[in-house]
């Protein structure tokens, strides 16, 4: 039952990895914040279960609502509806995505296991995601799709932090949230401003800045 | 050691009050100076009372708040010997100064000048004076700075701000050298107070020959060793003349006292520390010498001399070295006496042709040998100081420059008749380098002389040059006169270096008294022999004189083969008088010639120079950085503006470090 | 530190040096079949050059006028560094031998510097070549000095010389005979003769010592021409001091000796004078620099 | 009740509620005296705040570490806050008489100035919770917090490389900042093998526990933390936004980006390392820290030669400093002395650099290295100050950077770490000498044609700040001030140094 969620993930993550337009991009994310909000709920804490549901239902809102919401607002400000050209192809980053989970299952089963983990494919998936969020962000030309990348990586540190939310308190919990919250919104006002004044959002032409 | 404080204060306080009174140049200018001045004589009476009462405590420690550091200061004879010439150039130099900057050109920067020249006055005695390390590289780097910006302060002109970066690199390489040759020091000692390095001879000792070579470098980059001394042909000719007879004379001896303290440290030498020091000696004198040879500039050739001249003092170290490493007393008296004294005098001949130099510059508007020519006539003061400067400085009797490689010569002689063969070698080269030099020497100084004094002007402004002020002349006659008043007191001289080479080697004169006759006999005789020839000129000259009374003496052009009018233009030149040297030393290696043929049958003019650049820069320095460089701009790439390829560099070293480190 | 006695052969020097140019030049008009000048033909000309009037440039300072003194003045001092005939020199010191030939550089400088003040192009290109000889020269004659001191043990001329003895020669005969080249090359380069240059040329170009003269008139003149002889007899009594194995202790044996082997070389001069040409005026470094090679053979020889 | 419970807070509140309210301020004069006033309150209280108790379980604590770097940041901040007032008259006047703008072809147009000032005041919030949190996931939501105040600093002057600079280092850091979380977690992960099976990621019971921790997902976590932080702090090849941001960021911000901010990423590096040591791996950080340090100095050297855009060369020069920081830490005892103390200085100097840049590119509008010749006649206090900023920055004695560079040379001589100390002397040699080619040809010669004409005088409110600063920088050089080196000797301590 467990491990459903953390092989629902990994799927959303192919599924991110193939995906072209951006507003389906951007759901698949909201589908992640949602997978990534009942993770917590697997964990065994006695006691704890009004923090753990007051975590859960913060990032639900946050990462399965409030952002795509916003994102999809940026999207339609920029007049960005497709990722067209990105460095690596879509079926092409699929592949790599393979690579990543190799790489990811290998990372993890390198680190000693951990008893009080809700899954044990989850130190591995935290790993993909990284490892996604990083390849998306330097094969994609778009900003947009770029900070959708980012978030990516963010729910991969995420998947440790509600996998193991008892460590991380409540109130930093809060702050890395906002933190990407207000990330994720001046990212959209600077793409607002790039496709102002450049006509277009694509990052690789953002490149006078050299030497 | 009171005193030396109370000059170094007067010098601040006069350097950086007439910074605040900038306004009025005036009085800047009499501020400056009179801080200059007065600390000299303050500090001069400072250092002769510590050379004659050495025994008598001369230090002073505060603690200082920075790493490592102390504030500890001392003087020992063999520093108050180094203040001596320090403060006497300084004193000279300023009055000197006072009146060559006094012009248009100069004159928004008087203020200025003066802190960095008062500055420059007072960090070389924080050298000289300095016990800890960091507080030694404190005020030797405060010395390169003070000077370099003395030296480009004409830095609207491209060649001085070619001299300043060339200056500004070479010193700041030399200063680290020095951080490693410190650090190492203080931590095998484990203090950078110099008591504590002096007393932990045997945690030193393992690493002397290391430490030896880095002070080599260090301190001879200063110096201006070859193939450190690129610095010097740049730096002296961009300064302004008492500027560069400060650095030349003051400056670059701090190398010098920074070897001989770093070789009381090291314990006891080897030969083969001896052999290095003879080598270069015999490398920079000789190379030195030559590329002086062949410059037009004067400046530029006084400072090719000044490497000669290190070499030369590096030779009586060597010498004195050797003593030491074979126990042979009279090499340790002649050598290091040898090479303090030229220390001494390299100071105040060398003071003394910049100054001229300076003078030539002031009355002709140029350094250029080639536009020179028929000074004499029209600045006597300045040719007769610059001519005494020139017989000194060729070590020829009765002047000081003989006395001292009199002495060096002594010391290698020495050698030679009483050592086993390994050890006599070096002696040799010495000698034979010795004598080199000093025909070189010979020639060059015929030339510079020569052609910038004598003869006719070969330019508009040589012909319209004018004698320098009373202010300018004077101290180049107290320059003068010094060299002939210390080549006069042979004799005294190893009883005045005694306590100095005691200091430094531990080797007591006065408990050998035979040594001491052995060492002053010959003196004394140098000078008897010199008072005869001075004698015999005098009564030539009477005779003369006597024969020549009342007999016509007719006036009439040179000589020319039955030419009747000749041209100053067709007198010989600095690079046809060099030519021939030049071609038989180092072929056609370093010339570069310039030539536009006459052609056709209305030729336009023609012309035809030549240069010889600096080999050692150009083969050695220039290649080494431009392979840097070369290595540098490799990577250049890197930021190519992509942001992808930023992120790429993320990625790869985070995985870089996760699968190294967990492998 | 004196010796009064030596004064004698300061004297002796100071009166027989220029026969030895007379006697080169009657040995090379022997040679060349001619009659030649009277022996005592130099003192004439000396003689008559002091009572002249002079003639001056009027490019020259007083460093022209100064410079013929200089050069006697160093000459005449130089003499009484010189030891003869087996007898010490009237002053007698370690390292004497450098202030020696500081005496004769300090000459030479203001011979060049004189040439130098007249402006023309002729005396400076003798300055030049005067120049470039003597920074040429000096190593070499250290290098004989270091043998010499090396061999002898002595750092005196005088004690040098006196231990020269059959004995030293038995022992290191090569070394000897090599500083005796050596002397002999440099006693001809210094006094500017054949094959080094040409004290009798009319052409200018080519001339080194001479060339350097042209301006001077009377006294000057004079000066000049008596210390070339003085010159002359310095380099031969080094020559002669330097091979001297003879040292019988009478003065007047050693005199005649000495005496004698002055006037040997004076004949091997001429002769040398007779039978070879001029070098090309860009062989003579090349010589110069041969002698140096000789002279580090000498010095290893010494060193072994 | 005792004030001193209030200090903490208040240094955090002050500059926050000051920012909501310069938001809302609708005129310039006031907002630049509430500026001013907040930051002075903030250094005020930064000097009492020494032995201010700790707060909220622990969470806010001041150690000697955090007040160390508290102090660089809040006197940074308080000369900047002052040049601000002329920088930001000049920039406003400029705006007003249209003029043109030579970097962007296009009319001058700034942000609102509002929204800078707020951000300032953000951006040092972020900061002093930065140096005050002693929890690690709070120190990371105050890191990344500084990211977010300081972005739209950048992007003040609206041009497109600001844009595009902003961009960079938005997401750069950003991605830094997430893998530092990555970390984080990792971190909290290896604690779990503890028997108690309970720990926050409180710095004081990390430091207590840290023996016990499952060392290779310590490891791991260091790794994550260090390139995460590390990318926030410029450390080569990581440092890649750092050259865009200074360059195209107004000079007072670029000032604190290089002074204070990567001090704040630092000092996350230094916590981790903190952890390390108390877990016995301090070996296994510092051999990472002393990579990092020489790569980013050498591949600093690489970029300030012929360097063509000054700010640029100065944001490479902070990656050299930077990893100088990284290289010293890496090489303990007294290198991490040297290396604190490197902090200090690198901060007030490069401060000093960038305000004086700032002045030059206010007259000459211009950056480029090749269209600014003779400073010394066309400006000539600031022509001293870039002169004199070069040599402080270059370690060059009697400046205070020379002291700590040398003692960072010495602990390397000392440890018997010759190669690296002879790769480091190299280093700082190399770079001295491109770097003097450059600033040697800004400084000296004849103006150009068009920058000769006689400038009013500079104003003293731009001149008086780097002049300040230098004056620290110097006297740090001669003088350490007794609670300067007591707070540097605990700080080492802590970092298991010693002097």
């Amino acid at each position: 039952m467990n491990d459903l969620i953390f092989v629902l993930l990994i799927l959303t993550g192919f599924v991110f990895l193939g995906s072209g337009r951006l507003q389906f991009a951007i759901r698949t994310l909201a589908l992640q914040g949602i997978l990534l909000g009942l993770i917590p709920l697997l964990g065994n804490w006695q006691g704890l279960w009004g923090r753990v549901l007051s975590i859960a239902t913060i990032s639900l809102v946050i990462k399965g609502l409030v952002l795509p919401y916003f994102l999809t607002r940026a999207m339609h400000k920029s007049k960005v509806m497709h990722e067209d050209h990105p460095f690596v192809g879509f079926t092409a980053s699929m592949l790599v995505g393979i690579i990543c989970l190799g790489a990811s299952f290998w990372l993890a089963s390198r680190l000693p296991v951990i008893a009080s983990m809700p899954s044990q494919i989850a130190v591995a998936v935290s790993f993909f995601y990284l490892f996604v969020g990083l390849f998306v962000i330097m094969s994609r030309r778009k900003a947009l799709t770029q900070v959708l990348g980012y978030l990516v990586l963010e729910n991969g540190a995420y998947i440790f932090g509600v996998a193991y939310a008892i460590e991380a308190p409540f109130l930093v919990e809060l702050g890395v949230l906002l933190d990407v919250f207000v990330a994720v919104f001046v990212m959209g006002i600077i793409i607002f401003h790039i496709s102002k004044s450049f006509d277009h959002i694509d990052t690789d032409q953002l490149s006078t800045l050299v030497g | 050691m009171n005193m030396i404080l109370a000059a170094l204060i007067v010098m601040l306080v006069g350097g950086f009050g007439a910074l605040l009174v900038r306004s009025i140049p005036k009085i800047a200018n009499s501020l400056g100076l009179g801080g200059a001045v007065i600390g000299a004589v303050a500090g001069i009476v400072g250092a002769i009372s510590v050379l004659l009462s050495p025994h008598a405590v001369n230090s002073l420690r505060v603690p200082w708040s920075v790493p490592f550091g102390s504030f500890y200061l001392a003087v020992d004879s063999l520093s108050a010997f180094f203040l001596i010439p320090v403060f006497l150039l300084t004193g000279l130099a300023a009055l000197y100064g006072a009146q060559y900057i006094w012009t248009p050109q100069f004159k928004p920067m008087i203020a200025s000048h003066w802190a960095y020249y008062n500055l420059l006055a007072a960090s070389i005695v924080m050298v000289l004076v300095a016990r800890n390390g960091v507080l030694f590289l404190v005020a030797w780097e405060l010395m390169a700075l003070a000077s370099f910006f003395l030296v480009t302060m004409e830095h609207d002109k491209v060649s001085v701000q070619r001299a300043g970066w060339i200056y500004l690199a070479s010193t700041h390489i030399g200063t680290t050298v020095l951080f490693f040759f410190f650090i190492l020091l203080g931590t095998k000692a484990g203090s950078l107070d110099f008591d504590r390095i002096a007393a932990a001879g045997t945690q030193i000792h393992p690493h002397a020959t290391l430490l030896f070579i880095l002070a080599l470098i260090g301190f001879g980059s200063k110096a201006g060793i070859v193939p450190l001394h690129v610095w010097l042909p740049e730096a002296h000719p961009a300064a302004p003349s008492h500027v560069s007879a400060l650095m030349s004379g003051i400056m670059i001896k701090t190398g010098i006292y920074g070897i001989i303290r770093a070789l009381m440290w090291l314990g006891p030498p080897s030969v083969s520390w001896a052999t290095t020091l003879i080598v270069i000696g015999c490398v920079s004198g000789i190379l030195g010498v030559l590329l002086a040879l062949v410059q037009h500039n004067l400046k530029r050739l006084l400072a090719y001399h000044s490497v000669e001249n290190i070499g030369i003092i590096f030779l009586g170290l060597g010498i004195g070295v050797l003593g030491q490493a074979t126990r042979l007393p009279v090499l340790v008296v002649m050598g290091y006496g040898g090479a303090l004294l030229h220390t001494l005098n390299h100071a105040i001949f060398k003071g003394l042709l910049f100054l001229g130099a300076g003078s030539v510059l002031h009355g002709a508007g140029t350094l250029d040998l080639e536009q020179t020519g028929g000074l004499f006539r029209r600045m006597p003061w300045t040719g007769i100081a610059f001519l005494t400067g020139a017989i000194a400085i060729c070590g020829l009797p009765p002047l000081n420059g003989f006395v001292s490689e009199f002495m060096i010569y002594f010391g290698a002689f020495h050698a030679i008749q009483s050592n086993a063969a390994l050890s006599a070698l070096p002696a040799v080269v010495a000698i034979i380098s010795l004598a080199m030099i000093g025909g070189l020497a010979a020639a060059c100084f015929t030339k510079a002389f020569g052609i910038v004094f004598l003869g006719e002007p070969r330019s508009l402004q040589a012909a319209q040059a004018h004698e320098s002020g009373a202010w300018m002349r004077w101290p180049m006659a107290a320059l003068a006169l010094l060299c002939l008043i210390i080549g006069l007191s042979a004799p005294l001289i190893p009883a005045m270096l005694e306590p100095v080479v005691t200091e430094i080697t531990g080797f007591s004169l006065s408990s050998l008294p035979n040594l001491s006759k052995q060492i002053q006999s010959p003196l004394s005789l140098v000078l008897v022999v010199s008072l005869i020839f001075g004698g015999l000129i005098g009564a030539l000259a009477w005779f003369r004189f006597f024969r020549l009374r009342g007999k016509s003496k007719s006036q009439t052009v040179t000589w020319d083969c039955g030419y009747a009018t000749p041209t100053s233009r067709m007198q010989y030149t600095a690079s046809s008088f060099a030519q021939p040297l030049m071609a038989l030393s180092v072929g056609s290696m370093l010339l570069k010639k310039h030539i536009i043929k006459p052609l056709g049958f209305f030729p336009e003019d023609g012309s035809f120079n030549s240069e010889n650049p600096d080999f050692v820069e150009g083969r050695f320095w220039k290649p080494s950085f431009k392979g840097v460089e070369w290595f540098l701009l490799r990577f250049r790439w890197m930021q190519t503006g992509s942001i992808h390829l930023y992120i790429l560099y993320i990625t790869v070293t985070l995985i870089t470090l996760l699968i190294w480190k967990l492998w | 530190m004196l010796n009064l006695s030596a004064l004698l052969y300061v004297l002796l020097g100071l009166i027989s040096a220029p026969l030895m140019l007379g006697v080169i030049n009657r040995t090379k008009a022997i040679c060349g079949g001619r009659t030649g000048q009277p022996l005592l033909q130099v003192y004439y000309d000396v003689v008559k050059l002091l009572r002249k009037d002079v003639v001056y440039s009027r490019t020259t300072t007083w460093i022209f006028r100064v410079g013929p003194m200089m050069a006697l003045g160093g000459l005449i001092t130089a003499l009484l560094i010189l030891p003869c005939g087996g007898a010490p020199a009237a002053f007698k010191f370690s390292g004497d031998f450098v202030l020696l030939f500081a005496l004769i550089g300090i000459g030479r400088f203001f011979t060049i510097l004189a040439a130098l003040d007249t402006g023309s192009s002729f005396e400076g290109m003798g300055a030049s070549r005067d120049a470039l000889y003597s920074g040429l020269t000096e190593p070499v004659l250290f290098a004989v000095l270091i043998t010499l001191a090396r061999i002898t043990g002595e750092l005196s001329l005088s004690s040098v010389f006196a231990n020269i003895s059959p004995l030293l020669w038995s022992s290191s005969a090569a070394v000897l005979i090599l500083v005796a080249v050596i002397i002999f090359v440099l006693l001809l380069t210094e006094n500017s003769r054949i094959p080094v240059d040409d004290p009798n040329t009319h052409l200018e170009l080519t001339m080194i010592h001479e060339v350097m003269v042209l301006d001077h008139s009377g006294p000057d003149f004079g000066f000049i021409l008596f210390g070339s002889a003085l010159k002359m007899w310095i380099f031969s009594a080094l020559l002669i001091g330097a091979i001297m194995p003879v040292h019988t202790g009478n003065a007047l044996i050693d005199g005649a000796l000495f005496l004698g082997g002055m006037l040997l070389t004076a004949v091997t001069v001429g002769l040398v004078e007779s039978t070879m040409a001029r070098l090309r005026l860009l062989l003579v470094p090349r010589m110069l620099v041969g002698a140096t090679a000789i002279a580090a053979v000498c010095i290893f020889l010494t060193l072994k | 009740m005792n004030l001193n419970n209030f200090l903490i807070p208040a240094l955090i509140l002050i500059p926050l509620l000051s920012g909501v309210a310069a938001l809302l301020m609708r005129s310039d004069v006031p907002r630049r005296i509430l500026l001013v006033t907040a930051a002075t309150i903030h250094s005020l209280l930064t000097f009492l705040a020494e032995g201010a108790p700790p707060l909220f379980n622990n969470w806010l604590a001041l150690d000697a570490l955090g007040r160390l770097f508290l102090c660089i940041t809040s006197f940074l901040f308080l000369i900047v806050s002052i040049y601000s007032i002329g920088y930001l008259a000049r920039e406003r006047k400029a705006e007003k008489d249209v003029r043109f703008d030579f970097e962007s072809s296009s009319i001058l147009s700034n942000g609102p100035e509002s929204l800078l000032t707020a951000c300032l005041l953000f951006f040092l919030t972020a900061m002093t919770l930065v140096c005050v949190s002693n929890h690690l996931g709070l120190l990371w939501v105050a890191i990344e917090a500084t990211t977010l105040a300081s972005a739209p600093m950048i992007y003040f002057h609206r041009r497109r490389q600001s844009l595009e600079a902003a961009w960079k280092y938005l997401l750069i850091c950003s991605i830094g900042i997430a893998l530092a979380l990555f970390g984080n977690f990792l971190l909290a992960v290896s604690t779990a093998t503890l028997s108690g099976g309970e720990t926050e990621l409180l710095l004081d019971d990390l430091l207590l526990l840290a023996p016990q921790f499952q060392p290779l997902w310590l490891k791991a976590a260091f790794i994550f933390l260090l390139v995460g932080y590390g990318t926030k702090m410029g450390l080569a090849p990581l440092h890649t936004w750092l050259p865009d941001a200074h360059s195209e960021s107004p000079s007072l911000v670029s000032a604190l980006l290089s002074g204070a901010l990567l001090n704040c990423a630092f000092l996350g590096i230094l916590r981790s390392q903190q952890i390390l040591i108390a877990a016995g791996f301090a070996s296994f950080g510092q051999e990472l820290l002393i990579i990092f340090g020489l790569v980013s100095m050498g591949l600093a050297a690489t970029f300030i030669l012929h360097q063509t855009n000054f700010k640029r060369m100065l944001a490479y020069s902070s990656v050299e400093h930077m990893g100088i920081l990284a290289l010293g830490v890496g090489l303990g005892g007294a290198g991490v002395f040297g290396s604190l103390f490197h902090a200090i200085n690198h901060s007030l100097t490069k401060a000093m650099l960038f305000l004086t840049a700032g002045n030059i590119i206010m007259k000459l509008h211009t950056k480029s290295t090749l269209e600014v010749r003779g400073l010394s006649h066309s400006l000539p206090v600031s022509g001293a100050l870039w002169m004199a900023g070069f040599l402080a920055i270059t370690g060059s004695p009697p400046f205070g950077t020379f002291l700590s560079e040398f003692t960072i040379l010495k602990a390397a001589i000392e440890q018997g770490h010759y190669a690296i100390a002879i790769g480091y002397a190299l280093i700082l040699a190399v770079i001295f000498i491109v770097m003097a080619s450059i600033v040697l040809r800004m400084v000296q010669g004849k103006p150009l044609d068009g920058q000769e004409a006689p400038y009013e005088s500079e104003p003293w409110l731009s001149v008086a700040p780097p002049i300040a600063l230098f004056g620290l920088v110097l006297m740090l050089g001669l003088y350490i001030p007794p609670f300067l080196q007591r707070l540097l000797v605990e700080a080492t301590r802590q970092l298991g140094g010693a002097l």
